[in-house]
Parts: structure tokens; C-alpha cells; sequence
């Protein structure tokens, strides 16, 4: 069981209610805990080019996680 | 939190980099610091509010910005453009926070010796900034509704990755 | 002779188009005229007075202008770039006299809804200002001597038609 | 005989030292005309690039000359 904290942002922040929070979870990698996640909050759509960040590091969505994780996870940008 | 910008001495362009501002932009006086002797010319890229998009009336805009990784992106973005279009100075800065109808959102600027690989690096670092850094943008439409742009018709019915 | 430069009223951008300054230029002042609440970005493009041209030390520089048609080619450049790249507003202005390094000696700006037609329109307009209006150029080198930019290497032993 | 305004521009004034002078001559065209030129003014060379204006409007080397024309030399420019 890792600890992981899980941030997010823009329209997925306004889905899930909330900035942040601290999870437990098994998820091996991104791709995991993300699934893992909707089923917790109905809003939270995969979106086409949504990222994903791993201690302020963009990160593949297989990349393994560890214990203490900050996972971000980013919708579509949209800059400039 | 950044939310000075363009205070900086001419030496330090380079090591100051990519910017994000909570306050409005100054164009002037960002071309201004971009100045060299030996340089010929400079072209800068202004992004503004405008007040429609995709057949829409907008009101306003809000940006939210993971100024962390968008201030790490923004100087990887300015470094592969000096390096792959050999230009003398290239800055760059972005607004955070609710922005009125034509106010400032990106200024981007590069200083060399020829003008061709100025509009070319100039081309490069906006177009890259808006396709890799973490900022999203918040529309207001005319009528009371709001929506993030290029998020709320993409839902993915597959997998992410 | 037109002295005064940029100060017009922002509906008049297009009629009074390109004009030759013999006064310092002011960007910042240029480009604000350019706003439009219906485009997404400005391009701009401002040439500087450099310290060295091909291999020699500039001090100074004099641009000579013959305005009737400086003016009249500079506004048909314009009228070019507005209807192939579908930009919103064009605007030039030239610097006639001497000049000392660091300063614009021209400046130029598109504003329009998206900022690729931008970019192109404002390159097109210098590429075209350098190569068609009749502006001249002699630079002052450190040492004494001076030359015209692009006629003293440039003797044709043959006819000129 | 055509009485024509001849003007000098940047390089050409210099090399005739004068902006300009009225001339008489039985020069077809602007081609003409700046070679009967270049025998009274040594230094006035003929340059790639140069180009020729009738009246404020730029023309061909071929363009017949009426009398009273204004007759503008240009050396090649050099804006921006």
C-alpha cells in the first residue's frame, strides 16, 4: 500500500470538488490510479491529452510509482 | 509565486528566462531589456484577450498556471530556441489570474542579428507554449456560463495513454 | 514631409497606413493603436541600428528617404499583406536621418484574430519594405570613412535595363 | 528636344554633386538618357539594382520620355 498525494487541476479540481488529497492505494503506475480514482469521483473524465506529472516532472502513464508520490494530474492545456 | 517580471538587468535575460505574472504585462518595457548593440532587430509576439471564440461572445478569461513545472517548461522552451535558431535573446512571459478583454495574456520577444531566425525562434517558443506548458484557460461567455477551453468537448472514451 | 507619426485615431489605421518619421519612434505607442477587442495577437517587428555590417564597426548611420513614393510603396506593402494573409491591421513606419546605434529605424506591426497569418503578414511586410522602398542606407564606420549600404560593390560593367 | 527634370538619390547625388538639373535631350528613354548622362558626369556608374522613376512612379529602362518629364535615379535601396 502506498501513500501518494494526488493534485488537480482546472476543469478536473472543479470535477472532483477538491485541489488534493492523500490516497492509499496499490496502483503501479498513473494509468492505475486514475482508473482507480473515478471510480471514487463520478466527474473525473479521461480526457484526450490530459498529462500527467510525478514530483514536477512530467511522467509516462506507466511510469511505476512509489511510496510518498506527489502525483498532478494536468486536463488538456490550453496556454497563451 | 513570481509576480514581478521584466525587473531584471540585461545580463541576467538569459538566467531569468520564462516568466509568469499575476500583474499586467508591459510590453515596452520587456522589448526594452531585449536591446543589444549588436543586434539588428527584434520581433516580439503579444497574445491578447479577445472577446469571441468559436462563435462565442466572451466576457473575461481566467488562467490558472502550475507555475512550477510552466516556469521549468517555459526556460526549456526559450533554450531550444536560441540553441536551434541561434538568436542572441529570447524572453518570455504569461499572465495568471481573471483577465479583462484585451489585456495581455503571453508576450514573447527575441533579439538577433538577422530577422529571419527571429520570427522563426519567435513562431517556436509561442506555439510551444501553448502546447506544452501547464496553464489552462477559463472562458466566460455572454449569458453567465463559463467552460475551459479545449477540455469540455474531448472527453475520451478509451484509455489515456 | 511627415513628421508626426502614430498619432491617429485607431479607425484611421488603415487610411493613413505608412508614413516616414523623422522623429525617434515609439513601439509601445504603435502597437497600441493596433488593438482590436477582435484579435487574438499582435506580431511586430522592430529593425535597430547595429554596431557592426559585415565585418565593420557602424557608428552612426543616415537613412535618405524620397517620401512621395517611400510613402506610396510602403502603403501598396500594407494593402498587399492585409488581402493575401487576411490580417485585421497593418501598420509601418520608417526613420529618415541619422541614426545612432541601438535605435528602430523601422517598425512594423499585424495584429489579427489568429497569430500564424499574423506572423507571415508581418514578415512579408519587412521583407518587402527592404527590397522595394527607396530608402537608402550609408553607414559611418569607426575610422572615418563611409559607404552606401548595397551600392559600393555593386559597379555593372553592362547595361542597367 | 525634350527638356526634362533629372534627380540624383543617395550614391548617384554624391558621385554628380547635385541633387539635380534640368537637361536637354533627345533621350528616348530613362536607358538613354543615363548613358548620355554617365559622359557628362564621370563618377555617375551604372549599378545592379539601380532602378528609374518617371513622374513618382517607378518605370521601365524602355519607358518613352515626353518632354517635361521628372526623370528620378535610384542606386539600390537599402531600408530597414
Amino acid at each position: 500500500m502506498k501513500h501518494l498525494q494526488v493534485e488537480y487541476f482546472a476543469l478536473f479540481r472543479e470535477r472532483v470538488g477538491q485541489a488534493g488529497e492523500q490516497v492509499s492505494s496499490d496502483a503501479a503506475n498513473p494509468q492505475e490510479l486514475f482508473t482507480e480514482l473515478q471510480t471514487r469521483h463520478a466527474g473525473l473524465e479521461s480526457l484526450l491529452n490530459m498529462k500527467v506529472a510525478v514530483n514536477d516532472e512530467l511522467a509516462d502513464w506507466a511510469t511505476p510509482l512509489s511510496d510518498g508520490d506527489r502525483v498532478l494530474f494536468f486536463p488538456p492545456v490550453a496556454g497563451g | 509565486m513570481v509576480t514581478a517580471y521584466c525587473f531584471f538587468h540585461r545580463s541576467l535575460v538569459v538566467e531569468l528566462g520564462f516568466r509568469v505574472s499575476h500583474a499586467a504585462l508591459d510590453p515596452a518595457r520587456c522589448s526594452a531589456e531585449l536591446v543589444d548593440a549588436h543586434c539588428g532587430g527584434l520581433v516580439t509576439f503579444e497574445g491578447w484577450v479577445r472577446d469571441h471564440n468559436e462563435g462565442r461572445r466572451v466576457l473575461k478569461l481566467e488562467y490558472e498556471v502550475y507555475e512550477p513545472l510552466a516556469i521549468k517548461e517555459g526556460e526549456q522552451v526559450l533554450t531550444e530556441a536560441k540553441r536551434r535558431f541561434g538568436v542572441q535573446h529570447v524572453f518570455g512571459i504569461h499572465r495568471a489570474g481573471v483577465l479583462e478583454i484585451g489585456e495581455c495574456a503571453v508576450w514573447v520577444g527575441v533579439s538577433s542579428a538577422h530577422r529571419a531566425e527571429a520570427f522563426d525562434a519567435c513562431r517556436y517558443i509561442i506555439d510551444e507554449i501553448k502546447q506544452r506548458l501547464p496553464i489552462w484557460k477559463k472562458e466566460y461567455y455572454h449569458g453567465g456560463d463559463s467552460g475551459w477551453v479545449n477540455c469540455e468537448r474531448c472527453a475520451h472514451p478509451h484509455a489515456h495513454a
